[in-house]
This record gives structure tokens, C-alpha cells and sequence, in this order.
């Protein structure tokens, strides 16, 4: 199956829906437009089957099993979005003021508080848009603590070689320099090259915990020790809240700044590509700091805290507040969870990893980490299947997707070779993780018997594999009309 | 629990094949002193019932009042099929397209609103979407700094009629790499040309044209976008893509044309929602593409060489280049882009056009019945988009509490932003207001001016 | 227009092609004294905009009572999945899966409502739906007429506790083919069994027997079953399948059980929607089958052995057998049937059990709150399944009346239907109704009373 | 893609909907179930899952072209399903009172004015809950018309051989007898015949204008005329009223009765098998035997008409007023469109038809009526290609779904050999129209060039042809558990 452009079809656009007459233009002539954009002219029928089409071209949660490392892709509830989009929520104007807003600001500010339960921190700004923003104000907070201190040396953030690439690229759009530091044999971070990296210059470190490796760093206390000690903060990347919700707390641990992606854990959807939330929680110390606006409570008042409340903010980081509508599917599953929800949520998605990691060892798939437990996540290395039969871990991917399971997460984090970042959630079934094995052991026999046969996949899909060279190499990026198209542009009538 | 699939079976099968005997045990490589006892304070689970009955509570308490308020966010009517479809399970619940061959939907989406947002902006090249209007600003001014090959300047020259908003975010953003905005002055609710020749002598990396300006005012964009090419300026436009349905695009500012737009998307299809999810946008010419921050999608081919789309040049971004990519955006706006995209096709380029006059005449309408009443003046007769302002003889604060005691939102007060103007009043009738929404605001607005002040 | 494609040069080219200059031309085969001059009575086209305007306004006119109402339509809470799936465009706009290969989907879903209505009542076949439970049961008697070998009769003996409604469509539809209902008397809120022996000597089709009965009241099934069976015949039991998540099924009622079953599909997850679209379903021993009226669905297999699923025993109806087929039956209630099957699949036995569970308590908890109050009394003691009959000391209309205006919807007034049981109202409380909501119709109810007479 | 049973999975389904504390059940415990009904247990998310991939295994409006004849699958507006499922609509309970349901009531009342007007009948009443409903209603009408004439012999329905299938098994369920009539060559009755079968039996005659071949009956006056002067009434099957709206109505031409389908002239979705509505409309000497209940207008209030008011009805076909949401949805569409929307609706199917047609015919396919204009929809025989190729109708249809069309009608009307209904309707750009010629071409030549392969089809759809015989002989109509699936009653708690 494949669909044409939508700029492909030549019908005439759906006309009508503006019946309230426009009274002639008062704009002036040079101000105007000659030319006709490229916008589609699609019937409503046309436009309706071609999204349609196109969207069945697409692995989802709602179609496939997607245990994508990193990516905490579990089921988004149908109601979340149905609740999130009422039409008083919908059509709340981000400038509406308190008095048209009490249920959107009550709601806020009840999940800042939950937020606050979960990562043990002291106040929580939900403006940040996504994790990278969330880490963008984390590294903004940690630089205006120091500067606030006085402290203007502190031009280094620490950053493990594992760490998600937002990181270290999140602290040179603060204008900091990245120091990278190894991770240790058994997944844990070296404290010696730790040691030796911080100092008087040091401004912070960024950790996940559980890392991207899929493990839990069980030396975070003494790291947190040697980076305070130096004079730095502590900084954590909770993408990976999903293992730890309930057990322990990030606060707890030291860390001074933390950000959530609430699109993971806590399920809001992915929507192929975003909207997130990178909601902030912040220590004692940082609390000044925070992005603006957060709510606060006044008396029976919701209202908004801003520039003018607190003054050291480091400002803001959206044109309103953040992505809301994300935050209201956020408070929704949150509540439906429960705090024994939330437990179970850690429960289960430790449980489905780590039994999905004994099944494939069992199978003869080598582990990454064979003598840690296993977190939500861990790294299957292809290492070996390589070496005998020429087939890699995109290959593997690959035939995946010809087995119907969306493709872990491939060649990241990048100290492992061949690796495969497996994250299966709490939500699917032993059911669907035994299928999942059924496939790697099917894959990795074709391998032997047949290598050729794998490196062709994926034979199912709309598409056999794409040239990315040619992509990059001759960037075709939007589409151009081939000759003037302007015979059909009047409607009938 | 809603959403756990285990039964007591599985449980005890997983646990044996883990090799333990409780679920606890998988945390026992988390420091004793480090654990807790639970989440009792989140409280207890809600059904759906529940978390229904308590939501629709919730939306009840915001009421619905009439909005005449703009400033950046419009009340647009939004045809159903878009959310319909944007929320169908396959797009709203799939990842970033990292594996191209299983994302084709949501790839070719990305690349539709490419072609569209380009072609609205009259430039090369879109990316997949940034948060928002105000975060795709910031990211053009780094953007601006990288590419400006002229000039090594940190410097963006900036008109103080460029939203405060996205003057505030890209400061917040642009502090750690010490870039800075500098202001433009204004005249007349235009930027201020004159002003230009206190400028000749300063290095800029860019200037920086919002058109219709925040205050709803068509600006000189040909010759700001001139000025600052003959003064080794790059050029941003920021775009309302609504108003490009009528208005000359940044492509064609001036001699050159800008060489980078931005804007905020939400006028296509996008609810108002308290302020987001909403979609930035970034343009720019395709000689400046590879220092373009976010995904792009290209359309390339298969082995058996059929057409087929993919993320591409992705050498600028974190995942690859790590702490020198050209930004450390990751997960964008995808889902709304795909709104964005199915709206603009339902509309086609007559049907955004219907839209904009329909706006622009309705806010005229207002402005003038609004003038009309003794007490409200207008401040300049500049030409304008679908936004105007009028100035009132008392505080707007006050003004706006009695309209929203009658179930009017109002407006945008601009006193804090703009003291110079006096008692100023930002309004907006878009489409959706009809004659009769708008004489009710005249007439609430007749009585609140007639209490006194 | 908003739903056609054409641009001019379209048709132009299609005229040509198809020989003429004119679309009117295309008309010329009717009577020139047969056309007329358009449709200027119907009024101009409505906006997208202006139909959503509309209707919400018509909508708001209806207001939202709390609802204490049941008599055959119930509100129980639908989760969001329902409806969000079984609108999706693959199923809400497909046609009847004539093309089996192309319709695996509604095929595949049909039989799995088939499984679990079915297993619901405890017999074999199922259809694939009804138009609404009072036409299922129209069905059902003229297949027992059809189906029972025993009997000649056209008489079908019917509890007065049947559903007034049904017993009223089926006469209507029965009428033709002189089919006749011979009504069973009522005593103490359950069908009279002593009056059975009235009618030992009458020769009967069937015995139709609703359980839970109109009134909510659980009725001797089994006696009634096996009184049936030794008269030659058959049973039809007429059920709720809420209800079947905890009481026994129609199948196991008496010694050997109904022959058929019956019913409204409407409280698995399908909104009340002032009526409709429902759901009715029919149900039946497999010796029975080939009577059945409408669809069904059956799996078998392709020419490669693959399991896939197609409409079969077709022999049965209208497009083949024309007016040889069991019922004129075509269109049915197929979309309905989707969501009750992904209701079913949700809530699964344990939910439906939690949910009859809950009903019944609330019902329970309202019957004797209101009983409480004096002028209010319980007519009789009979077992109830989540629906009451209380005895009020004034006319039940002008108690209604009080009621509604506080904006409750207090329940079914039973002095039409059954004069004999005097001010009668029939209430009933689903889990949908809380503890507050209960407290809130009996403080009304209070004050109601306390209006005199 | 094939997806399980539901029934196949063995998770924890959605607990904890209902929070709201059951207390202990009064019922007595021999009218308890003791058995565990079939139904799944599947968790949230595979449900969903399952529903979702199921989904996709259908053709449908939304994602094909589906010129299926006689059904007139049109574009379903997304925005009459948004607002049919308004809040206010969807809780409102059908026994409300006219207190609570004056917005639907009003509704309810334009749109049986608006059926009035736009089939030139007296009244209407919506209660029939599809088309073969609305018949029933028409049939039971004549039927009662007659007898309170004290006319009892009139047991005789006249039916062309062309008739939907549901004319003649209506007649049969009302208790008529059925006298068929056949078809002249040119497409329309043959007076003649009917002469020969009117009498003192007739009760009346049942007829589509135009009919299933898709040509206009022409003499329709003169039937009317034959028929009235026998003392016998004219009902009319609309459901090809897409053909005719805004250029001719039924009442004109003499008919007494009428249903219409609204789910197809009127653009309600089809469900993948209904709901529909099949309103029914009838002249002044019906109208006290429309079926109850229905509208009126008292003074500024919208009230229900029923059996108290209406002696003479018929009755009630429904429990309550039949299909509402359905017609809720044919009120918005009807609006949209607005009188001249309605025209352009007829002009365009006939249209796209008279176009269809030619380019088939220009293809070389023979058509079954050459000579007679093409209503909204026509008939192609492929009588000559089974001769020469062995390939028939039904191959065919299953050829032009591997090419991504739903295929036409086939075998219907009986009359016409090897037959395709073929209806475009006038949502479908000439774009659609042309590729589904092209298809048509395609398989011709295949059929004459490699006839087993057409025999083969469909190959790309998620089955092959399958076994009918096998079906009805050995009915599998409902799943049975393989065995007793007790194992995994109880709930991870
Ligand atoms: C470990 C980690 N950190 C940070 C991020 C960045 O979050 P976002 O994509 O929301 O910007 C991600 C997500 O991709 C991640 O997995
Ligand atoms: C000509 C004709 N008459 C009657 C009907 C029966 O209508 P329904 O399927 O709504 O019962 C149909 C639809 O299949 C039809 O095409």
C-alpha cells in the first residue's frame, strides 16, 4: 500500500465552512500576496482517506508491541484524551486569567504536588515542553545558582559516555563545556575518573538513574557526595522514572534538579514525534530559580506565579504554559493510578524486563550486564551474530518489524556494541514478551541459515529499506509542483 | 488496576523464570536507606467513572466565555475530521519515526507540512516542528548566529513590536550563549524607521520583523528586510500562517527576501487549550538548511527504488552530534504538526484566505463600533491584521473585570508591555465571533464605561 | 458545497465524455410535468461552523438530568475506548461485509459478539444483531411459530411483565401474519403461576418470559420453563445482559432450559441517545437455527486453510430467498454491535459482575430511602435485579413533575401500563448514581411529598 | 495481518472501573449463574489493540472507493458523528419527557419537514429503524388503509422482478402475497403485465424510481394510474433517492407511501452492516396510519404523537422512536448541504455515473441499458468476458479489491446476467473514477491473457477466497474455550 501527496489530488477543497460573509479586505495592495501558496486542494472526502491511509502506514502502541529502549512506550488510555480535550479545556485562551481558569489551575497545581510525591523534590514548574527543555532549565538553574552564589567559574557539566545525547548537547546550548566521564565495567560510573574530573570548575553532573544502560547506579549517594563536596550540582535525567516510581526517590538521592518526561511515565501519547512534557522538580536551593509560571494557591485562589513573584526565575521558556493539554493527560493517568498504582507501574515494568532478559539469555542471546538485575530496560548485544553471520543489529530491527514488533531501540547508548535497547513496559502481557522472544530466536536462526535473507528486511512493510544517503546526500524536503498547476483553481459551482 | 495485564499465573511464572521469589527482589540492588515505603500521599486510584466526573467538574469551573482575545493565540474553528483523524491510534500513539520502513504515515505527514509551511513562507526548506512560536524564535536567533557568515556578531536587532513573550523566551534561552536582542523602537504602531540610523554602525547578526506585528499592525517589511541585508543582517520574519493565506510571505520581503521564518502554528487547527500543545515552525533557504535545529524529513527511495520517506540530514542533531549539534531539540510537536497539516488540506489556500478576511473584517468591525462609544479612541490608524488596538480613558485592568463579570474575555491589556501607549486594549474577532457576539461586547463595553471611573 | 470533489475542468471533460453540455440534460428522462424547480423550502447550506453552533445550542436546550430512570434503557458509564474505536472511519463507514476478504474486521468482530451474547444466555447461536430488543422479540416469536414442530399455534403466552413496549411493537408487527399474544396475569410483582392452570388446554408456540422482569422483579423462571415444555412449547426468554452477569441464563432455566433468547443490547456500553440506535439480539438452540432471522457471521477457512470469517446460512434471508426469507431483515445494528462487543471485551465477566453488582446495591439503597418517607410504600417484597417499584400516596405524574424541576429524572410512571398497582413508580439507580445523588433524589422526593395533595 | 480471537488472550482485564463500593447482593442465590460466561479477559490495552488491528482489515469510505450499487456509500461528514454525539444527546434517556428533550424534539420535527419536502409527501414519521422497516411500515399502512375502507380482500403485492429482495419478503412478513412482475427490455415495466395483474386483489404495488437497473421508470404516471384505478396503493422503495433530490418527488408521481434510507441518500455511516433509519413518508388518505410515535408542534412546544392521539396508527415498530442518533446525524448533513446542496448532490451522482459508464463503455464493457441515461448508478455485464474467459462477475470483484477498490454489486438484479451495480455517488472525484477504470481494463486483460490468475484473487488482503460451502455446512458460529480455561480466573492484586 501507498498513498500519492495530498498535493496530488486536484479537487476542489471544501468550500463553505466560513459562511459568515467577509466584508471586503481594508489591507493594503503592496501588502498582499501574488503568488498561490502550495497547499493542498482535496476534497474533505480526498483529505479524510488519505490521513486515514497514511496513518495505517504507521507502528503504534495501539497496533504493535514497541519495547523501543529509553522510550517508555506503554499504552496511552483512551480516556486521558477524551478528558483533556472537553471543550472548556480546549477552549481555555492561555491569557484568560484566573477567573476563567480555576479548574485548569487547580488541576496544575495538584500535579506539581504529585510530581513533587513522586521525585521527593521541593517545588515543580510544569512549563518545560519536553525532556530536553526540562534539562535546558536544569543546566539555567544550575548556572544561576552559581552566579547567584557568585560563583561565575563553573563552566563544566559532567556527562557519562551513556548518557541520552540531550545532555551534553543540552549543556552547550547553556553555553557550558561537556566533560565526559567512562562507565565501569559492571554498568556503575567509575568514581575514581569522577574524582578526577571534578573541581572549582565543575558546575554539575547530569545522571540518569536507573541508566541508559538499564541498570541502577548503586554508588549514587557517594557521587552525589564527590559532587557536592566539589561544589556542584547534581542534575537528573528522569526519562527513566518508570523503574524507580515508588521505590525510592530521586530527591532522596541527592540530586538537586531533576526533570520528568511525563510522555513516558506517565503516558501521555507519543504522537509520533512529540508533544512531551519536561516537567522540573528542584531542591530547596533551587526553588528561586524555577521557570515561570507554576501555580500557586492564594487562599481559595488558584493563580499564576511569574517574573514579577520571583524575580531570580530564570525566566520563561514558552510563549504560555508549556504544553498543557499534555499535562492534563499527565494529572488524568496519574489519578487514575493511584500511589499503589504507581507502584505496581515500577512493579511490572521491572518484572516484564527482567523476565524478558531471562527469556532471551535462556534463548542464548547475550546480555549486557548479565550480573546486574535489570531495570525497566536492559541491552541485548549482537556482538556475536555479527561476527558469525554478518548480521547486525539494524538487520535485526529490521525483521522485526516483518514479525509485527516495532523494533527495540538500536546502537544506543553507543558503548555497547550491537546492542539492542529492549524496554517492554508494564503494560503488555507475558503473552506479547514471549512472541517477542519467538521472533528474536526465528531472526537469529534465518541468520545462520540464510543471512542474506534477513539483511533484505523488512519484505512486509510499505517500503523496503530506504536510501538514507541519498536523503542526505540530494535533500528532497518538500514537494514541488511539477509544471504550474493553475487550470483547476476555480471551484465548481 | 486499569492498566496491569498480569494474572496471578503469569506472576508466578515470570518470577521463576527471573529466577526470584518476589517482586521486591527486583529492587534489591537499590540501597536500603535510599528506599521508601510507597506513594501513600498521591492517594487513591480513581475509576474512569471517577476521573470523568471529577474532569468534567474541573472544565465546568473555566466557563466558556466569548473570547475576544488574541495576542498570540486564536480562536479558530477547528473542522472535526482533523482531530478525528489526528488522534487515531496509529499517529497518536507511535514514536518518532526512527524506523523509517514502520513510520511511512507519520514520515510522509512530517513532509507534507514541510511543503506547506514552506510554500506559506515563500522559502526552501521547514523543519518537523519546534515546541512552540516563541521557542522557534529563539532557535532562529541561534540559528542566525551560526549561519551569518558576514557578520560574527551575537547581536539580534529586534523590534520591540515582536511579541514580548518571544522576546522574553529567547532571552531566558539565548543568556548561556550570551547572544542578545536589542530593541527596535516604534512610531505610530509600526517599528520606527527612522530609528534604523542609530543602528548603522552596530554589528548584527540579524534582524528580527514580526508582520502582522504583536500589536495587529503590517509592518515595513521591505524595507527592514533591505536595511539589514545592505548592513550584513540575515533576516527573521515571524509569521502568523494565517495571515500568509493573504499576506506577502518572507520570501518576498524586500529585494532578497528574509532568509529565515518562524511563527506559531496554532492558528491551523490548533485549540487554544491554556496555551499548548501548540506547533512552532522554522523556514529558512536551502543554503542555510544544515544549521536548521530539529528533524527534517526527506523523501528518498527503497532498494527496489520506490519513493519512501525518512529523517535525514540528522548530522546536526543531539542523538548523533551529541554537544555539537546545532540543538538540543529531541521530541517535538509531531502530533500537532499532523493536526496542523490535515487542517491546511481541509482548507486548502481559498479556504485559509475565507478565513483571514473573515477575521480581519470582523476585528474591524469591532475596532470601529468600539470607537464609536464615547471614551475609546484609536491610537493609530496603521493598517492591520485581524488584531487592532484601541485606547481607553481609564485602566484597562478594571475595564476587562467588568466585560468578564458578563462573560466577555475581553482582550490583551497592553499596559504592562507597552506603558508608552497609554491605556491600551489589544482586541480580536476572529471568525468564529459573529455580529451579534460583537455587539455584545460593544454593549457590555458601553456599560463598563459608563460606570464611572 | 462541502462534499464535492469537482472543479469546473472536471466537468467539463465529464460532460463531454458522456455526450452532453448540460448536468441538466442527464434529468431528461423524466416527465417534464414530473420536475420540479429545486429545494428552496429546505433553506440555504449551514457552515461546518455554524451546524456545530446549532446543535449545541439544541443540545444545551435538553439540559442534564440526573437520571433515576430505567424501564428498558440504562446509564451505565461507558469507557472511552468504546466509542473512540467503534468510530474509527474502517468501521464506522463500511458497508454490510458482503466482500468477506475485505471485511475481515466487521466479520471477525460480529463473531465475537455472537460468542459472547450467546454465552451470555447460555445457548448456541447467536445472530449478528436486531434493530432493538422489542423487534428482537417480535423475531423471536415469529421464528417460535416457525420453529416449534409441535405446535401449529399462532398463540404465544406472554407475561403482563414483559415490557409494555414490546409487547406493543411485537403486536405490531405480528399483526400481519395473525400472530397473537395471550397475556399471562400478574400477582405480587411476579408472573402469576397459579394462573397457569388457566390455560393448560390452550395450545401455545411458546411462553415468553422477561427475567428480570419489566418491574425489575426476578421471576420463577423455572417453574415457568419446564410449565412451558410440558405444553409443547417453546420458551423465549427475554433478558438483560447486564443481568447475566450474575443471574442464571436462559439456557439453564427449568429442566432443559430456554429455546430462545432475546433482548436490548443497550446497557454494553451504547449511550441512551433518546432511544437509539440499539442493539436487539436473538439467541437459540442450534436445532433451531436455520429459523433465525438476519445475519451471521461463521468462521471458516481460505483456499489456503488460513481461518477467516464470512456471512453464512444466507439461505435464510431476503437477497436470496426474497419472500421465502425468515424475516425482511437487511440493515441491522452492526456499529452497535462493535461497541457492545468492545464494551463486553472491556469490562470482561468480572467488570460486568462489579457493574450488575453495583446497580443492584444502589437500587437497593434508593428503594428503601425512599420507602422511608412517609406517602411513600414498597408494593411488594419480590427479589429485585437493579430496577424498583415504589407506591406513592398521590398521582405519580405530579411527583414527577416536582422532580424534574429540580432537575431529577425521577423514574417511570407505571399507572398507564399497570392500573392496578395504583401510584405506581418504577425507579432504578445505576452505579452511575452515587451516594449523593441518591441523597439528593430522596431529599427531593421529601419535599415533593410535602407539597399536599 | 491476522489478529487471535479476543477470546485467545489470557490477561487481567480492566479492573477498577467501579470504584464505587457494591455492597452485598439481596439476590436469592437460585437465581445465580453458576457457570462463567465466555467473554475475554484481556487488559486495556489489548482490546484496544485488538479492535485497532481488527479495524484495519476492513475496506471502507474512509479508505477506499466503494462504488457498491444500490447502497450509495458516500463520504460520511466526521462532524455529523461529533455532534450527534453531544453530550446532552448521548445521556438523554428516551422516556426524558418532552421537559428534557425540546432541543431534540425540535430537531426531530425539521427533519421530518424536511423529508416532507423533499419527497413531496404529506407526513412523515422517523420510527422505522432501516429501510426494510420503513417497508414494513408502508406495507402495514396499505394494509390498514384498506381495511378501514372494509376492503378485505386486498392481499395481493405487486413487485417487479428487479426489486430489492427486502420488497417481497416484507409483502410476505405483513401476510401479502407476492405477484412479481418482469422488467420490459428497455428497462421499465411492462404495462401490459401489469394490466394483467391488477385487480380487486391488488393491494398495492411496490417500486424504486428509479429502479435497481438504474434507469428512470418513465411511465411511472401511467402506473400510477393503472394501479389507483384498480383500487390499489403505490408505495415507493427510496432508497435510490440520491438520484432525484431537488429534480422530481415521488408524491408527484403518484405514490401513496415512501421510505427513505437515510444512511444512504442522507449520509449516515453504514456501520459495517447499520444502524440505519428508514423514515417513512406517506399522502393524506395514509396519514392517520403512520406508525407512532412522531412529532407535532403545540404551540411553542415540541410533543410526541402517539397511540392516544393517533387511533389509527399502525403502532410502534421500536421501543422508543427508533434509531435517533441516526437521524440526528441526517438532520446536520441535511442542513449542510441546504436546498441547493441537496440538487448538487443528485446532479453530481448522476454525473459521475453518466461518466462512469462511458468510459467504461468507451473501455469495450457492455452495458446493460446503452441506450438509457444512467441514473446515479448502472449496470455492466461481463456476460461476454465469462464466455470467452471463464472469468465471471464474482472474479471480478474480488480482482478489483487486490486494486484497492471495493468491488460493485454483483449479481444484482437477478435479471441482468453476470452483472456489476455500479454507483459512484457524488463524493468521488473523476480522479477516483478513472482509476477505477483503469483497474477494470487491467483485469480484462488479465482475464483474457491469464484467466486462473484472476481466478485467484483477491491475493493482497488478509484472506483469500474462502470456503462458503464449508461454512454453512459445518456452521463454526460462535468460539468454544478448547478447554476449561479456569487456570487464570483470579486478578494480579
Ligand atoms: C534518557 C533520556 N533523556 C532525555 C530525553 C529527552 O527527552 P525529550 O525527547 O522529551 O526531549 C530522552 C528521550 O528521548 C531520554 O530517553
Ligand atoms: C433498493 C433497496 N430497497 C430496500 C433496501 C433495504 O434497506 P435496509 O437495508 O435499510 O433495510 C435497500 C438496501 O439494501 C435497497 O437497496
Amino acid at each position: 500500500m501507498s498513498e500519492p501527496l495530498i498535493f496530488e489530488y486536484q479537487s476542489v477543497s471544501r468550500q463553505g465552512f466560513v459562511a459568515r460573509s467577509a466584508s471586503e479586505s481594508r489591507l493594503p495592495a503592496d501588502a498582499l500576496r501574488t503568488d498561490e501558496p502550495v497547499l493542498p486542494r482535496a476534497s474533505e472526502l480526498e483529505v479524510v482517506r488519505h490521513f486515514t491511509r497514511l496513518s495505517q502506514l504507521n507502528f503504534s502502541i495501539d497496533t504493535q508491541f514497541y519495547p523501543l529502549g529509553s522510550c517508555t512506550m506503554k499504552y496511552n488510555p483512551r480516556i486521558c484524551n477524551r478528558l483533556a480535550m472537553l471543550p472548556q479545556f480546549l477552549l481555555r485562551h492561555p491569557l484568560g486569567g484566573v477567573e476563567h481558569g480555576q479548574g485548569y489551575l487547580q488541576t496544575m497545581f495538584e500535579l506539581q504536588e504529585m510530581l513533587q510525591v513522586v521525585t521527593g523534590m521541593e517545588a515543580v514548574s510544569l512549563t518545560p515542553m519536553a525532556g530536553a527543555q526540562g534539562e535546558f532549565a536544569g543546566v539555567a538553574m544550575i548556572q544561576a545558582y552559581h552566579a547567584a552564589q557568585g560563583d561565575t567559574e563553573r563552566t563544566q557539566i559532567i556527562v557519562p559516555d551513556a548518557a541520552h545525547g540531550t545532555n551534553p548537547a543540552t549543556a552547550t546550548m547553556c553555553g557550558c563545556d561537556v566533560v565526559e566521564i567512562f562507565t565501569g565495567v559492571d554498568g556503575d560510573i567509575d568514581l575514581e575518573a569522577l574524582r578526577a574530573v571534578v573541581g572549582p570548575q565543575t558546575a554539575g553532573i547530569m545522571l540518569t538513574n536507573p541508566s541508559t544502560l538499564g541498570v541502577f547506579e548503586r554508588q549514587i549517594q557517594e557521587i552525589a557526595a564527590i559532587v557536592h563536596e566539589a561544589g556542584g550540582l547534581l542534575y537528573y535525567d528522569g526519562a527513566n522514572l518508570n523503574a524507580i516510581l515508588g521505590k525510592t526517590l530521586p530527591g532522596d538521592m541527592g540530586f538537586d534538579v531533576i526533570h520528568m518526561n511525563l510522555h513516558k511515565t506517565f503516558s501521555t501519547p507519543h504522537g509520533g514525534g512529540g508533544p512531551g512534557s519536561g516537567a522540573v522538580g528542584v531542591s530547596k536551593r533551587l526553588k528561586p530559580f524555577l521557570p515561570v509560571p507554576f501555580i500557586q494557591k492564594k487562599g481559595d485562589l488558584y493563580v499564576w506565579a511569574t517574573e514579577e513573584s520571583c524575580p531570580q526565575s530564570i525566566g520563561r521558556l514558552s510563549a504560555f504554559m508549556g504544553n498543557s493539554g499534555v499535562l492534563l493527560r499527565a494529572y488524568i493517568y496519574m489519578r487514575m493510578l493511584g500511589g499503589q498504582g504507581m507502584e505496581r507501574v515500577s512493579d511490572f515494568a521491572v518484572l516484564n524486563a527482567n523476565y524478558l532478559l531471562h527469556a532471551l539469555q535462556e534463548a542464548g542471546f547475550e546480555i549486557a550486564f548479565p550480573e546486574r538485575r535489570a531495570t525497566h530496560e536492559f541491552i541485548v548485544s549482537l556482538k556475536k551474530e555479527m561476527r558469525d553471520t554478518g548480521v547486525n543489529a539494524m538487520d535485526f530491527a529490521k525483521a522485526l518489524l516483518d514479525h509485527g514488533f516495532h523494533a527495540p531501540t538500536t546502537y544506543f547508548p553507543t558503548l555497547v556494541p550491537e546492542c539492542l535497547l529492549i524496554e517492554p513496559t508494564e503494560t503488555e502481557s507475558q503473552h506479547a514478551l514471549d512472541g517477542f522472544v519467538a521472533a528474536m530466536i526465528s531472526i537469529r536462526k534465518q541468520a545462520y541459515t540464510d543471512p542474506d535473507k534477513v539483511k533484505e528486511a523488512p519484505l512486509t512493510l510499505p517500503v523496503r529499506r530506504l536510501d538514507d544517503v541519498r536523503a542526505a546526500k540530494q535533500p528532497d524536503l518538500i514537494w514541488q509542483p511539477a509544471e504550474n498547476n493553475t487550470e483547476n483553481t476555480t471551484a465548481g459551482s | 488496576m486499569p492498566f496491569i495485564p498480569h494474572t496471578d499465573t503469569d506472576i508466578a511464572r515470570m518470577l521463576q523464570r527471573a529466577g526470584i521469589s518476589d517482586i521486591s527482589q527486583l529492587f534489591d540492588e537499590i540501597p536500603v536507606d535510599l528506599k521508601i515505603d510507597g506513594l501513600e500521599a498521591i492517594g487513591p486510584a480513581l475509576s474512569e467513572a471517577e476521573i470523568a466526573q471529577l474532569m468534567q467538574q474541573r472544565a465546568r469551573a473555566d466557563g466558556e466565555p466569548l473570547c475576544f482575545m488574541g495576542a498570540g493565540a486564536y480562536e479558530h474553528y477547528i473542522p472535526a475530521a482533523v482531530w478525528d483523524i489526528a488522534t487515531r491510534g496509529e499517529f497518536y500513539s507511535a514514536y518518532t519515526p526512527y524506523q523509517a520502513e514502520a513510520s511511512q504515515g507519520t514520515l510522509q505527514v512530517i513532509y507534507e507540512f514541510q511543503t506547506m509551511i514552506a510554500s506559506l513562507n515563500g522559502l526552501d526548506v521547514s523543519n518537523a516542528s519546534l515546541y512552540d512560536g516563541a521557542t522557534a524564535f529563539a532557535e532562529a536567533c541561534l540559528m542566525a548566529v551560526r549561519a551569518n557568515r558576514k557578520s560574527k556578531s551575537k547581536k539580534i536587532l529586534v523590534s520591540r513590536l515582536l511579541s514580548p513573550v518571544f522576546r522574553s523566551v529567547a532571552t531566558t534561552i539565548l543568556q548561556g550563549q550570551r547572544i542578545e536582542l536589542v530593541e527596535l523602537p516604534i512610531r505610530n504602531g509600526q517599528t520606527d524607521i527612522a530609528a534604523l540610523k542609530n543602528f548603522v554602525d552596530e554589528d548584527f547578526a540579524a534582524v528580527a520583523i514580526q508582520n502582522p506585528s504583536f500589536l495587529g499592525t503590517l509592518e515595513d517589511v521591505d524595507t527592514l528586510t533591505d536595511w539589514a541585508h545592505e548592513h550584513g543582517a540575515l533576516v527573521i520574519g515571524i509569521t502568523n500562517p494565517m495571515s500568509l493565506a493573504l499576506l506577502k510571505a518572507p520570501g518576498q520581503w524586500g529585494t532578497a527576501g528574509a532568509d529565515i521564518a518562524c511563527g506559531e502554528g496554532q492558528p491551523m487547527g490548533i485549540p487554544l487549550s491554556s496555551g499548548g500543545p501548540y506547533v512552532g515552525y522554522l523556514v529558512c533557504r536551502k543554503a542555510i538548511m544544515r544549521q536548521m535545529p530539529g528533524r527534517i524529513v526527506g523523501r528518498t527511495v527503497d532498494i527496489e527504488g520506490k519513493p519512501g520517506f525518512t529523517l535525514t540530514l540528522q548530522a546536526r542533531e543531539q542523538h548523533i552530534r551529541r554537544s555539537k549539534a546545532t540543538s538540543n531539540i529531541c521530541t517535538n510537536q509531531g502530533l500537532i504538526a499532523t493536526a496542523a497539516t490535515i487542517y491546511m488540506s481541509l482548507m486548502g489556500a481559498e479556504g485559509l484566505r475565507q478565513v483571514a478576511h473573515s477575521c480581519n473584517a470582523n476585528t474591524h468591525m469591532l475596532v470601529d463600533a468600539l470607537c464609536a462609544l464615547p471614551g475609546i479612541s484609536q491610537p493609530f490608524d496603521t493598517p492591520l491584521f485581524h488584531e487592532g488596538v484601541v485606547q481607553l480613558d481609564r485602566p484597562v485592568a478594571g475595564f476587562l473585570m467588568e466585560l468578564s463579570r458578563q462573560g466577555i474575555l475581553g482582550g490583551y491589556d497592553l499596559s504592562a508591555d507597552y506603558p508608552e501607549l497609554g491605556h491600551a486594549l489589544l482586541v480580536c474577532a476572529t471568525e468564529q465571533r459573529s455580529a451579534a457576539d460583537i455587539a455584545s461586547y460593544v454593549a457590555a463595553a458601553g456599560a463598563a464605561l459608563e460606570v464611572a471611573v
